[in-house]
């Protein structure tokens, strides 16, 4: 038994930590949100997949590094932190294997390629202006996934509360193949789920590392506002929230990396607490920043609006409560929620 | 207990209910907090002030009809039920004129109140500076003496000033004897934005809107006209304001009422997906704004029987800010991912997390109620 | 317009107040829970009625006061500061109008007859032991009441975290009448339910005033505990609660007496909000009293329990919160809350 | 990452199981905070003892089995699973026990330990004092040095002292030097409860049972054998105690997971009522007890790896704790008003609300974790 992050885990985590530091600063966000295909933005990507990271968990000999969930995870953690504009999730994790099995795998691996997810099919893409493919349906692990060419294909913007989400109701894009593999499928989703419960963990400490700061210098009545109980209990109470997620979100990647038979349980458990982690942090920091939280001109409203669309997304907490509640045997009334 | 109108009051609700229906705009406005959208809302409140509406409850000669705060309730109640446009003059006739009829002169009075009721001159709030937010004794901008001119000289940075972009008025207040204690010294100013030395830049507010300003002041000269109340008595003058503030009259129990019947109608038209979760929480949302209601009615039965809530006016502004919260959380947990597309609820959802943060952060809310209404003690 | 008790209400709530306050102290409650047919329980119960109390809704020609609901609230929120361990709800509230219905009226208004409900017709009573009468049937305003006589009765006892709830199933009771008239079964429900929704707001008012009394007196690191921001806002909190659930009540127990066609709801919104603050003051006032809450020696204790069973008894809040999104014409599954 | 048993640990977990599936009772014992409970749950922990389980993982010398940290949490969970009675014994073997590991005599370990784990000496805390409960520094009992006694004569009360009517033996903190600070001048003594001059006074808990006591000591002679650690430093020497409590030691993940799977079996036993509202808070709560074995085994990982936990324990303490009590809530919940009836889930909800007051409170553990996890700032 050993529930830690390895030596080559964490130097791993650290690469890509000290890249987006370097690289992704909230100025890349915000070039996101007025332009989501920026030529800096994709060079970012060159960044990353140069690294390695793109080819993750694609096999050796399709040029990959060929390692498993329990490295993705501390990479997409690090990706939540910096708020990174670009569908890493989807990439490197929900695409991953898919690709292998229409002969993506090595355009992946080495960067040539950045992949959105559509899996209700009726949802509008997030990113897609920034991907070059388009997954379509397997929404729950369940169905097939339709791949797409996103060249030539109409992209109508919807607007979205997430500056940088990039939504896009997409119409036009050319089929490419279809993969009805249940195996597949299946680990395509809980990739997807995984990715977002750690992106959601990463944004949940970049919320808290800032509100952490400000209430430590800003004072108020003589004092730092950071020195009030009332502030401390908020930010203890939402660092509580986080730090259970947390291992929850590096337990569903090693199930998911030894094949566990639950490991969708524990990508379920994960996605649940990181998305209700992610929403208490981002109420706690914007109530204990007072109005600056307020404005665009802060950098606190990026994270908490990003962390707000990953908690909706890839089903929500109640989503897989109810999942749960079903592997569980719990009897339902049938009417659970859908998204 | 007597909760129904009086066959007056009837009248009063009958005939706003009437010219609300027939002139409410039927597609909704432009946010008032851009600068399109508050040209367009300026239109809107010319149009309330020419019917006689603008102001309810003042006195007819400055452009009211004298209604008791029994009609201002349900006038209120009327307006957000006919889905009426934001009050982007809000600031100054639920702020500031309150002030003004308490301790404002005849002549500030006759002279200020009929253009705020008509919409020339539009005031913003000038509370809060980068040092001084939640503390607000912490105000740093000076008021220097200049006995030769008859007035004042201001200088320092307000910021937070909702709307401050648009407006061509600021109250506000500023540090006139520095040696005094905090909360002692201040001087509630008026003054003219377009006045020399006056420097307004708006920025952002999280929903995208230009919704704030930061205004700079450099020896601003304010005519001793331009004091509210005495000079060096800005905080309780001041406080009076914040009490209307906390209190009643921005936050009508219509408008949640409303709100929440919008939250009913989105569980009913999404009805093949409304799971029995969110539909606990909904009906748990549309209690809430009924208990505000009641709560509310029973703050201004006292009021107009000549008990003060005082302190009590600080559970209004926590229950109201919570409520406006939860209510849009539980809209946004029924539509899903759609709730997190551009829409009025998730505007609406942006907007609301201000409330516990502006007009008294809520933690001081609760200060001043577990030390000022259960007699807790200070440290 | 008018949103205030008149100045009798306020005088009769004196009244009750002073005689609960002079003969209702806790040790009756714990004398209760060892024997709830005391006799000194049910002088307690002649005292109250000789202030013509008992007969407030009855109507004067049967010897009663022939007051509303607008009466009755006031009444039972100081029944439920006391924590009276009699059925006065049932008795005065529920009962009042079955009574006329069988000719029970002047008994009851006398003060010669007390009444214990088992609406479910499985759940155990609550209180039997100091009843003469049982109600049974007509749970939710529904069905038809069966009025028993308990003379000669079987009562088993249930025993209950409250310890003077004194719970008994019953068997053996002779039936004395059926009463199927809707309108009354309606009534005798929604009086139910706001009666207890009344002594919830009592019990809830009762356990704040313990514990800012003890926070204020009470000093660790050298101050009053209650000088901590954690332990105000707690209480904060918990006051709001209370306090906008109190006016709730009165709203519902007007539109009762003008037997407004919505009154139900607003019934169903009293207990509901009454229910949830009752829960909320309290898990605070525990907490805020400390260990001290812990022990029996204490009262804090007898207050809690009896706010636990009255926020389980006549509908949870989920129960009303479930009633009420049927009146708003939201859909259900079908499966909502049964008691 | 490696969440799965070595070969010697699926032995070990089999053994455990074996043996608890033979020797748990069948039918729950009585509560072992009433007299007659306690006897029972006394004969029950002898048997563990003699079987080997009582302290799996002290040395064997001691009575235990030399068990690694993994092997604990393997048998706690077992131990849980099984349905095995509470621990009566606990205060001693997981509170005052790690002391003495760490800060006893050679001879203090050989002589009571092995006591300890055989259920021949019942040790109780004697922490709390009417005026020091969450303020620990505030401890006014004395002990005044006897020079020619060899020992200590201690005067004072203690209070809140869990089962202390049953126990023999009494771990507390008494004040050796008045004169010196808060957390200072305090020492640790062991004692007797049988010594002259010591009265037990036991008294009722919020569900009924006698689960506290009052020990008042009057001149109550203690050789220098019982003081732990040295004179005057009591104060750490009880912190490494009050860590072991706040941390792995008590709450051990088995009882939360075993928690959540009887509330999954109530709901799917009444499933005819369940209603997906509470449903949803099944689910969360079973969530919540998966994170809280999954935070502990991370940390029992940094423990195993020497990287100390530190003040992290805290955010340990006030998650199970909170947990507790929702769990249970959730039980009531579905049960409706028979969850108001005596049973184990309405009694486990009455012990739940303990959680965040004892072993610090939940207060104190916040603070804690902003000072000193988040790195907030002092008052």
């Amino acid at each position: 038994m050993r529930f830690a992050p390895t030596t080559e885990q964490l130097d791993l985590r650290d690469v890509v930590r000290a890249l987006w530091e370097d690289r992704c600063p909230p100025a890349v966000i915000r070039a996101a949100a007025t332009d989501p295909a920026d030529p800096s933005i994709l060079a970012l990507y060159r960044d990353f997949a140069e690294l390695g990271a793109a080819g993750l968990l694609i096999d050796e000999r399709a040029g990959g590094l060929g390692l498993d969930e329990n490295y993705l995870v501390p990479v997409l953690i690090e990706v939540g932190r910096a708020g990174v504009p670009l569908p890493i999730t989807e990439t490197i994790a929900v695409a991953a294997g898919i690709a292998g099995a229409v002969g993506l795998d090595a355009d992946l691996a080495a960067g040539n390629l950045r992949v959105a997810c559509d899996l209700q099919v009726s949802v509008p893409a997030a990113r897609a202006h920034s991907a070059d493919v388009l997954l379509a349906g397997g929404w729950g692990g369940r169905g097939e996934i339709t791949v797409l060419y996103l060249a030539g294909a109409q992209l109508e913007a919807v607007e979205a509360m997430d500056p940088a989400a990039d939504l896009c109701r997409i119409q036009g894009a050319a089929v490419l193949h279809r993969v009805a593999d249940p195996v597949l499928v299946e680990q395509a989703w809980n990739r997807g789920v995984l990715g977002a419960a750690a992106e959601l963990v990463g944004l949940s400490r970049r919320m808290l590392d800032l509100t952490v700061a400000y209430v430590a210098e800003r004072r108020q009545f003589g004092v730092p506002i950071g020195s009030f109980q009332a502030v401390k209990h908020q930010l203890a109470s939402a660092l509580i929230a986080v730090e259970f997620a947390a291992p929850t979100v590096a337990r569903a990647g090693a199930a998911l990396a030894a094949g566990d038979e639950d490991a969708g349980i524990h990508a379920c458990t994960a996605k649940a607490l990181a998305s209700d982690a992610a929403r208490q942090v981002a109420r706690a920091a914007i109530q204990c920043h007072g109005a600056i939280a307020y404005t665009t001109e802060y950098d606190l409203h990026l994270f908490a609006k990003r962390a707000w669309f990953l908690a909706a997304a890839w089903g929500s907490a109640a989503w897989h409560r109810d999942r749960i509640a079903g592997a569980l045997g719990l009897p339902s009334s049938g009417r659970g929620p859908t998204q | 207990m007597d909760v129904t109108d009086t066959e007056a009051e009837r009248g009063f609700r009958a005939e706003a209910r009437a010219w609300l229906t027939a002139n409410v705009p039927t597609d909704p406005l432009p946010s008032g907090d851009t600068a399109e959208g508050f040209r367009a809302h300026l239109d809107w409140e010319r149009r309330l002030f020419d019917a006689g509406w603008a102001v309810v409850s003042w006195p007819a000669a400055y452009g009211g009809r004298d209604a008791s705060l029994w009609e201002w309730l349900i006038f209120e109640e009327e307006y957000y039920r006919a889905g009426a446009p934001q009050r982007v003059t809000q600031n100054g006739i639920f702020l500031l004129a309150p002030t003004l009829f308490e301790f404002g002169t005849r002549e500030q009075q006759d002279t200020l109140l009929p253009r705020m009721a008509a919409g020339q001159d539009l005031w913003c709030q000038g509370w809060s500076e980068p040092g001084a937010g939640s503390d607000l004794a912490a105000i740093g901008s000076r008021a220097v003496r200049d006995e030769a001119a008859g007035g004042w000289r201001l200088t320092g940075q307000k910021t937070w000033t909702t709307r401050g972009a648009f407006c061509t008025h600021l109250f506000g207040l500023f540090r006139t004897d520095p040696a005094a204690g905090r909360h002692r010294g201040l001087t509630y100013f008026l003054l003219d934005l377009d006045s020399p030395g006056v420097t307004v830049r708006g920025f952002d507010r999280f929903d995208g809107d230009e919704g704030f300003a930061e205004v700079f002041l450099t020896d601003v000269f304010v005519p001793d006209s331009g004091v509210l109340g005495g000079v060096n008595e800005g905080w309780s003058v001041a406080m009076a304001t914040t009490g209307s503030e906390r209190g009643l009259t921005l936050r009508s129990p219509g408008r949640f009422l409303s709100a929440a019947d919008r939250l009913v109608a989105l569980g009913r038209e999404h009805g093949g997906r409304l799971t029995d979760v969110v539909r606990d929480r909904i009906a748990g949302e549309w209690m809430k704004a009924q208990a505000y209601q009641n709560f509310t009615l029973a703050q201004v039965t006292d009021i107009v029987e000549k008990r003060s809530p005082g302190a009590r006016s600080s559970l209004n502004k926590v229950f109201w800010s919570e409520l406006d919260i939860s209510l849009h959380e539980t809209a946004l947990e029924l539509l899903g991912p759609a709730g997190q597309w551009e829409g009025p609820w998730s505007r609406g959802f942006q907007f609301s997390l201000a409330g516990p943060i502006y007009a008294g952060t809520n933690e001081i809310q609760r200060n001043i109620i577990a030390e000022r209404v259960l007699g807790l003690p200070r440290r």
